[in-house]
Order: C-alpha cells, then structure tokens, then sequence
C-alpha cells in the first residue's frame, strides 16, 4: 500500500493528474506540437543514450536472458491480447488485431514512469532495461499486421519499413549504439543535457499526455464495459507475466518489475502509426482509447505498483 | 465526376477558435481544417503580438449551409472582432461526405457497425 | 450579399516575406494573412533545408489591385526567386473591410475615434 | 494575361505525406506545397491526438492533370483513409512554370545549363 | 544607485535590451511562435512547482496576512488604474476598464525579475510569493471587467471561465499544488530540469520579449503623452504602495519589494485574452501598448530597484 | 591516429552520423522546424555569452593578434575560394561568387564541433574565440558578393542590411557584449542553462544537420567530381593555413587549431539568406552542397583532428 502511495504522490503522477484535469475543465492549455514532438525526441534519445552507456558496462551473458525472454514476449503477447480483443470485447478481426499489435509493442514513458516508480521505492532496476525497449518494440506490431492478414486494405511492406525506420526505432537503436560505443566516460559531457533533467522533462511530457488521454477517455462511455475490461485485464496479465519471466531470468526484483510495465504497456507512437497504414480501416477510437486512455493511466496508477509488489514478493 | 460545392474560409483570432469551430459544425459542416496563421488588416495589431497567432477555419459545405455560416458570422462577429470570411467555388468527387445526414458522425459507433459487417 | 473580390496568394521563400508583404500593402491590400508552408517546384531545392520554410502570403483585395500586385510580382520577382503566385475568385459580405478608403488604417487612431464618439 | 489552372488541395493524415507528394508528381504536378493542418472530420478522431497533424498539399496544375490526380486518390485513398480533396479554379500568369515539359526539373543541371551560358 | 546599476548589469535585462536592440535594427531574429509558448509554458510551471515546495514548508499562520493584502490589492487597483485611465488619460469607459483589468493582475515575468533582482541585490525574498502571483491573477481581471458592464458587447461569463481555466492560472495552481503535495524533498528531483535552469530560460524569454516590447514602443508616439505618463505612474503608486503593505503584513524587505513589482505590474497573458472576449471593441493599441510597450520596460528599469530602496527603508 | 579515433568516437560526430543513416534509410525522423531554430539561436546565443564572460577575462593585448589575422584571412579566404570555384571547379562567375561568400564566412557548428574536439584531445583552446566567430562572419560574404558585382540581380545593400542584423550576428555579438558587461562571475548564474548542457543540445542539432547533409549528399553526384574536389581541398588549405596564422598570431597549439576549422568552414546559416537575396540566380544545389553536403562532413572527420595535428606539429 505505501507503495501506491509513493507512487501516486510522485511529480511524474500528478503531472499526468494535471494534464487530465486541465482537459476536464476545458482549459486552452496545449503545448505547441513541435515543443510535444522535440520532447519525445529528446526523451527517445536519452532513453537510448542512457541504455548504451549502461550496455557498454554490462558483460554480454548477463544480457542474454533477459533479451531472448523479452523477445519471446514481445512475440506472445500480441497473441493473447488478439484473443482478449476478439473473443472478450468481441471486436472485429481487423481492429482486434490494431489491439493486438499496440500490445504486443511497448510505451516508452510507461517504461519510464516504471523506471521512476521503482526508483522512489528503493528499487534499483538494471540500466540495460532501456536496450529491452528497442527488443520489445517491433515484434509485437509485426505479429499484430500479420494477425489481419486479408483483412487489411493497406500495405503490410510499407507499414513495416514504416516502422523499422521509424522515430521511435531509429532514435533508441541509434542511441543504443551511441551510447555503447562511447562507452559511459565519454557520455558523461552530455549527461547535463540528456540524464539531470531528464525527470523533470518527462513531467512536461505527461502534462500533455494527460490532456491527450482525457481527450480519449471521452470516447470510453460509447467505448463500452467490455473495452474498459480488456483495457485493465491485458495489461495486469501481461505485466505480471512480464515480472515472473523477468525475475526467471535472473534480473533483480526492480528490474523485473519493470520489464513487466513495459510487457503490460500498450504501445501509443510506433504501433498507430504502422497500424494506419497497414489496417486503415481499424478504428482509432478503439485501439487509441484502450492504449492511451485506458491501459497508459492504468499502469501508471495501478500496474506500476501492482508489479513492484509482484516483484519483491517472487524475487529471491 | 466533379460537383460543386462551397468553401468558407474564416481568419480570426486564435481565442475565438473553439467558439468558431462550434458555429461551423452547428451549422450544418461535417468537418474542418485549422491552419495557424499570421496577419495584419485594418485592426492594425498584429495577433502574434499577444496571443499565439490567428487560425485560418476552412470548412467545405452546401452553399445553403455556406451562407447560413456566413450569416451567422456577420451577425455575432464581423462588427466587433478581428474577424474575416469569405467564400471560394470548390468541386469534390463525391458530396456524400460534405453533407450531414450521409455522413456518420461518431467514430465508435461506425467502428461498431464495421464489426457487425465483419463478424 | 455576396460581394466578388479576388484572392491573391503568393508561395514564396521565406527571406522576400518583408519585402512582399510591403509590395502587397502598397499596391492597397488592406491586410494580409501569412501561412508558414513548406513547398517543392522547378528550383527542386526544398526551402526547408537552409532556411526554415516558405511562405505563403494570402490577400483579398478588389480585381484592380490585384492585377497591379501579379503586374509587380512578374517585374520584380518571378524571374530571379522562387516565386509562385495565382489569383482565385472569392466572395465576401461587405466590400468595406477590403477597400483602402473605407478601412482605417491606424488602430490607435482608430481607438481615438471610439473614444471621442463614447465620452 | 492571366491564365486559367486548377489548385489541387488534398487534406489528409500526415503519415501519407511522403506517398500523396510521389502521387501527385507522378501524375505530372511540377510543384507543390505543404501546410501542416488540424482538422475533424466524419472519422471522429482528432488527428493531432495520435500523430502530429494533418497535411494539406496545394498543387497547381493543369485540368487534365487535375483529374487523373483525382481519379488516382478516388481509387487508392478516398476509401481508406482519413483524406479529402478538391479542386479550385485560380489563374496564373505565366503557364510555362506549371507544365512539365517546359519547366526543367533538376536544380543542378539547371544550373549547369547557366555556367555554359555565363562562361 | 548602486543597486540600479547592479539590476541594469544583469543578464536578464541586457537580454531584454537585446531583444529591443534587435526589433529596432529590424533584424530577422525571431523566436518560433512554438518555442516561445513553450518557454511560457515553462516558466509558468517552474514558478508554481517552486512556489508549492516553499508553501509546504511555511507554516499556514505566515501566509494568511500576505495572502489577505494580496487579495485585497488585488481589487483595489484595478478601481485606481481605472481612474487615471479614464480621468487622466481620459480614455473610453471601455478601453479604461480594459486598462483596468491590466493593472489589477500580474505579469509572472515581472515578479520573476524582481525575485532575481533582489537576490542579485542581496535580499532573501520568500519563497512562497509564487502563491501571492496566483492570488494577484484572477480578481483584478473580473474587477476590470466588471467596470465595463454594458459597454463590452462580448460575453462576460465566457471570458470568466477563459481567466479562470487558461494556461497561467492551470499552470501555476496546478504547479503549487503539486509541489505542495509532493513537497520540497520530492521535487528534488526534477530541480535540474526546473530550478537550474530557469534564470537562463527567463533570459531567453526576455530576448524575445523584447522584441514584442519593441513592437509596442513604435506606438508610443500616436499613443499620446498622457498615455505613457499613466503607464509609468500606474505602476510606481501601485508598487510603492505593494511595498508598504507587504511590510505592514509582515514580509521581508526583499519579498515585500517583489510583491510591490507584482502590485504595479500589468498582465500580458491572461489580462489581454479576457479582454479580448469580453470586451473586443476595447482597442488593443492601448492596452497593450501600456502593459508590455510602457509599464513593463519601467518596471525592469526603474521601478524594480525603486521598491527594493522602498522596502529597505521601510523595513523595521 | 588516436587524435582521429579519439574525434570520431565522440557523442557528437556519432550523432551527426545517426542523423545520416536515418536520413539515409528515409527514416519519418525530422526535428520540428521550430526546434530547430530555437535550438540554433540557443546556440548562438551560448556561444555569444561564454565568449564575452572569457573576453572580459582576457587582456586586450592578446586579442589583437587573433583579431587583426582573423579580419585578414576574411577577406582573402574568399578571393582563393572564388579562384578555386572559378578555374578548377569551372563554375560561372554568380555561382563562384556565392561559393566565395560561403567559404568566406564561418559554421558556428565546426567552430564548436572543434572545440570539443581539440577539448577531448587533451588541448585548451582559448574562451575568447568565439569573439573572433563573429569577427569572421561577415567581411567574407561581402568580399563574395562584391566578387559578382553586376551579375547579380538581387540587392546588394539589402543583402548587407540582412546579415549585418541577422540573427547570427545579432545573437553572437549580442551575446558577447552581455557576458563582456556582466563578467564571468554573473554569468555563472545562468551557466546550468547556456553552459552545462551545450554539448547535449549540439549533439541534437547535429542528429537534425545530419539529415539536411545527407539530403544534400544526394545532389553530389550530379555535382560531379570537380565539385567534391573543391569541397574537400578548400577547407583543407584554408584550415590549415588558418593554423599556421594563428600559431604566429601567439595562440595556444589547441586554439590555433580551432581557428582552422573556423577558417576552413563554410557557412551555412547567414551566407545562404544573403546569397539568396543578393544572387538569386545563383544555384542553390551548389552553394549548400558544397557547404552542407561536402565541406562539413569533411571538416569534422579530417579536418578538425588534421588541424589538430598541424597546431601541434607547429606549436613551440
Ligand atoms: N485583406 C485581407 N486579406 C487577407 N487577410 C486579411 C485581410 N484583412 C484581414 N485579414 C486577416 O484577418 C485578420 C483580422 O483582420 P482585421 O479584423 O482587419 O484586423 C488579420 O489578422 C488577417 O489575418
Ligand atoms: N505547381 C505548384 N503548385 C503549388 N505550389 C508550387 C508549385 N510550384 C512551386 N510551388 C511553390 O512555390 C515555391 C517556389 O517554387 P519554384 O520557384 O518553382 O522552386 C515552391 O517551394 C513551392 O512551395
Ligand atoms: N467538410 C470539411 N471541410 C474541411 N476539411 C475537412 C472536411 N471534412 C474533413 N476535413 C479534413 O479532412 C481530414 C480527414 O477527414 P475525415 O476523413 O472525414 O476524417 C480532417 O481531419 C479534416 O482536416
Ligand atoms: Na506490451
Ligand atoms: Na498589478
Ligand atoms: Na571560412
């Protein structure tokens, strides 16, 4: 319980709170699409910078598990979360594979709100988690396209360049590979700019991504109970396999939990992007409200300490 | 192939833009498009001074709904706001979309009926 | 009620835009409205790459004045910059706003006026 | 001295950039220009909640053009995607920069052509 | 003397000055619209969350009496600043009560210069100022707009619920309660993205805003005498007079200063955009010509270093 | 050797090379316009306030030297730039002036790409070189556009006006003149901003540069292999005649070092706007190739650590 509550009296939290409450009350507060857009260019960029340093400390054996492990997730989950669209919520093959390729992929600021969460309770999760977002990123949005195979209108080639040249990969493999290659000295001269205010950033990120997430949270009530239920079941399922999967291969308690957010977490930059051009009759009000209305706030609230708690308990 | 159809273009201050979107739709447009801008006319300050910018409203619509959206501008707006609109000639390949009672106005329920198509 | 003027629109590279919007006032547009674009043409540079963007520079103005501006933009510009410019029909309720006589130009001038006509 | 050109406007999601610039080149367009836009539309979804914006790509072209332009987003986009289009009527000065025969299309040889001229 | 000459040579006023320098050589230096509301955003912000972590550790019995004379203030001056806007200035009832509703709020920048230059000056103003800047926002704006009551053909509640939820008043609010909640430990943590930082965003900001001011300035000469003479006044009578009550209320020398600055500020955010609304035949080359092109520049220069001297030679 | 390893190695070359490779595999990747140019004038403007803060540290006495020997290869640059251009690259007369203007004026980014590099090499390059960025500017675009005199179509005094108050210059200067009034003390105030995370917010702006040079790098082979010729041995020669000026203009081996760089660039910010507006007819797909495409690749990878060399192998 103490948990939770350290979490949710967290500036990271109550930025989102922010964000949400400004929606609600119809406030003109908007940060300018291009600040919204640098924004999660530096933050992808960091991520992958930090994670690199980190790689270039890590002997490789101890990265192994962990890697094939998060692979393998990265390739079931979007299968389960197929089935959970289909047959609970009872969606269309087309939009319930939209669903599946979102989960099958993985939020970046879920990852780092996780990061934060389980660092204010004293955790202490392994740096290369960072190198496990790049994994898990991809496979999950190919599995989703191909899951609808047929059913799509749009083109399964493009959409996978799309996504493998995208933003999101080319800014945390290239930092990865930034990183890693400078190793974590000569990383050091830019730490001012990329590590310290890194937290702080990410706070103004969330403000906006609560206005955004209160702007999908609208459409919940015509979304339906249904929807709502797979919105929290697919995550809590995935993430805490994620945390017993993690904790099996080998990672500490805090960086398994971790690794079980991010499993949990349902993707909201590279997945809608592919999925629009490759299923552009899936419906944005379903897969966009169940990833960012639904699942985002879901882990941040209840997930992240739902799976620290999950963690300590199973960890050795 | 081509039918015509007409576009209103509004040029306003950026805090009249919620209120001006609400009169568009109320009047009868089945969408928008919003372009920031800059100007200058014969209020003299320009906008990007104090408030952001203007935004440019473009909205393709019937030319009944057209002048009813231009009526309802020169009665509530035109005198006291910076504020201009005007009209051009467009042509669409299909008015379906232009036209309120075709076109399907909420997301999920349409998403809803795909799925019973589907299943 | 529907008035016929003409919307000059001009794309150009972002460092003429002083110069142009001058050129416009000067030949007597009451106002102008300018939109931050980006923009590919026979020059195949794309302006993005060096300078921010072009621009795109938007004036109703009566068929006279327009005519005059396209006259000065073809002497001075369309040969040497990346310069495009057309002109569309558009339709307004009142001419005043558009007309050089009519609108006043200075708005503290203009607030004067208010003034002196409320105390 | 002004001559009669159609502006084609496309307005849609901005993950289609990249493919609406290749169509509309590909169907003989010399040039174009890009707005970065906000819009709603009968697809419900703001655009700017999920991936930055809207574009809306302008082109002046000829009529014929113009058509197989439309006919093209008819087949491949209209459908699918969140796209609208329309033509407007504008007229230019000088033609010869909108025809593709006449405009030459790469900026070095161009300048090429210049340095044999000038040496 | 000294401590003019010490607020002139600082970096945030010569960025001013830059900015002004730049407009009237009519260089092509421009801040993006973008980076220029993010700034804001950033700045709005950075003043709440600071605010709150010193509010949380200020007992509530220090804050009453500063928080009632701000109120009051608060109501007061927009009744003078409507006098010598009408009487003296000899302004319309509305532009008058547009003026009005001006000077009865506060310009965020304003106060942040006055919090630097009275450290730079070697005072120690408190911390919790920042919650004084949320109180000063709001009433002066409905007082103001009151005083046009008929005479506006725009929407008074319309424009109510624009002061109430736009960005400053989301911002700083939503700042202090966070920093309130989360207290002065917590926000640690993102100090290097919101604290470090901040004096050099604020000279950013400055430049640019110079360039605005600048812009304001051309129209000083149509303006009229009697127009830049209220602009210096207003702000003088209402500062010194801040002064006075912030040490009556038992502030500091530095603080009651910075609350003088705030007192005799005029608002360019939140005052203009109301006014807009709710009275739009108010001409907005008048009262922004006021607030940014005269009363701002004065109060950098002249009026801040004058209620520093002030509170020092009232201060017991 | 190690000097070239040791350079390319660095977060900042990686970067640059990150932006490459998502340029090169049409990555959807792209810095927001307006970041961009906030993080241009960030830069200009750091490098403006640092260099003033180590000018009012540094006797005038030893500014001379490095003055007068920067004014002077400012104005010859150009004429062997125009040479080469003319006769080897056979470019017309217009073309050649505006290849003359470039190669005349200085890249704050190699300036700064050099300082880091001579930094990270173990060297100390003197603080008040960025006085001697902004000595180099301009005379060099004046002695190219003077160079097409009649050819042109465009303004030449508007073209002056334009770089006389463009945003570089008015930035660098301006930015020096504040941190030379305020000395380096009050400038630590706003150094978490304009200094501690500099070399963060370069690596970004070059992620972005990288992309607009690869696109440039496209045009290169239409170019033609005169072309590269040029875009390589100009740099070189002039880089390192730089290096030898500056050795016997008194500098340190690191300082002398950074001054080729600076020599050797080719701007890209204000020769450009000043070519457009001067020589319209000029051919863009030459000028930016040459600057953006062939000479700035070239002088962080060789040219930066060959200079280096060269200072050392020179310095007493
Ligand atoms: N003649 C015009 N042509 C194009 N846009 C105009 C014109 N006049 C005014 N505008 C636009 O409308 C806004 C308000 O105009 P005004 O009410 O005249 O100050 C200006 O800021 C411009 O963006
Ligand atoms: N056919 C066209 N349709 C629309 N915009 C064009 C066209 N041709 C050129 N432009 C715009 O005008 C600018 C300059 O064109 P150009 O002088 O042909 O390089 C381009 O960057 C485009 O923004
Ligand atoms: N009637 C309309 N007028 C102007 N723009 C529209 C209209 N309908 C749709 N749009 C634009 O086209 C985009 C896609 O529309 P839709 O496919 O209907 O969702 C919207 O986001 C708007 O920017
Ligand atoms: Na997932
Ligand atoms: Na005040
Ligand atoms: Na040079």
């Amino acid at each position: 319980m103490d948990i939770i509550a350290q979490n949710l009296l967290s500036p990271i939290i109550l930025s989102f709170s922010l964000g949400l409450v400004a929606a609600w009350i119809k406030s003109d507060f908007e940060l300018p699409d291009a600040v919204y857009q640098g924004l999660s260019i530096y933050l992808l960029l960091a991520i992958g910078l930090k994670g690199g340093a980190s790689v270039s400390q890590t002997p490789l054996g101890e990265l192994v598990g962990p890697a094939v492990v998060t692979l393998l997730l990265g390739i079931l989950t979007p299968l389960s979360a197929f089935a959970a669209a289909r047959y609970i919520a009872r969606l269309a093959t087309t939009d319930a594979a939209a669903v599946a390729a979102h989960y099958g992929s993985v939020s970046a600021v879920t990852f780092l709100a996780a990061i934060e969460g389980a660092r204010a309770a004293g955790f202490a999760p392994e740096g290369y988690l960072a190198a496990l977002v790049a994994i898990l990123e991809v496979p999950g949005i190919i599995v989703g396209l191909v899951l609808a195979r047929g059913k799509g209108s749009g083109s399964l080639g493009k959409a996978l360049h799309d996504v493998l040249t995208g933003k999101s990969i080319v800014l945390l493999l290239g930092g990865l590979a930034i990183g890693t290659a400078c190793g974590a000295e000569k990383m050091e001269s830019v730490a001012p700019f990329f590590t310290d205010p890194f937290k702080g950033v990410l706070c103004l990120f969330l403000l906006e991504l609560g206005t955004v997430a209160a702007r999908r949270m609208r459409d919940m009530r015509q979304a339906g109970l249904r929807l709502v239920a797979i919105g929290c079941a697919i995550p809590a399922v995935h993430g805490l396999v994620g945390v017993a999967c993690g904790i099996w291969a080998g990672m500490s308690a805090g960086g398994a939990a971790v690794l079980g957010a991010m499993v949990g977490s349902a993707s909201y930059i590279a997945a809608p992007a592919a999925v629009r051009i490759a299923l552009p009759k899936a419906s944005p009000g379903i897969y966009l409200t169940l990833s960012l209305g639904i699942t985002f706030p879901f882990n941040l609230v209840i997930g992240i300490p739902l799976f620290l708690e999950f963690a300590e308990f199973l960890a050795p | 192939m081509k039918l015509p159809l007409k576009k209103v273009t509004i040029v306003a201050e950026r805090l009249l833009k919620d209120q001006l979107i609400r009169l568009v739709h109320d009047e009868g447009a089945t969408g928008h498009t919003l372009i920031a801008v800059e100007g200058e006319g014969s209020r003299g300050v320009r906008a990007s001074d104090w408030e952001g910018r203007n935004v440019q409203i473009e909205s393709i619509v019937s030319a009944e709904v057209a002048d009813q959206i231009m009526g309802r501008l020169a009665a509530e707006y035109l005198e006291s706001f910076a504020v201009i609109a005007y009209l051009t000639d467009v042509a669409v390949l299909r008015r379906g979309k232009f036209d309120r009672d075709v076109a399907s106005p909420n997301p999920v329920d349409r998403s809803k009926d795909d799925q019973s198509n589907d299943t």
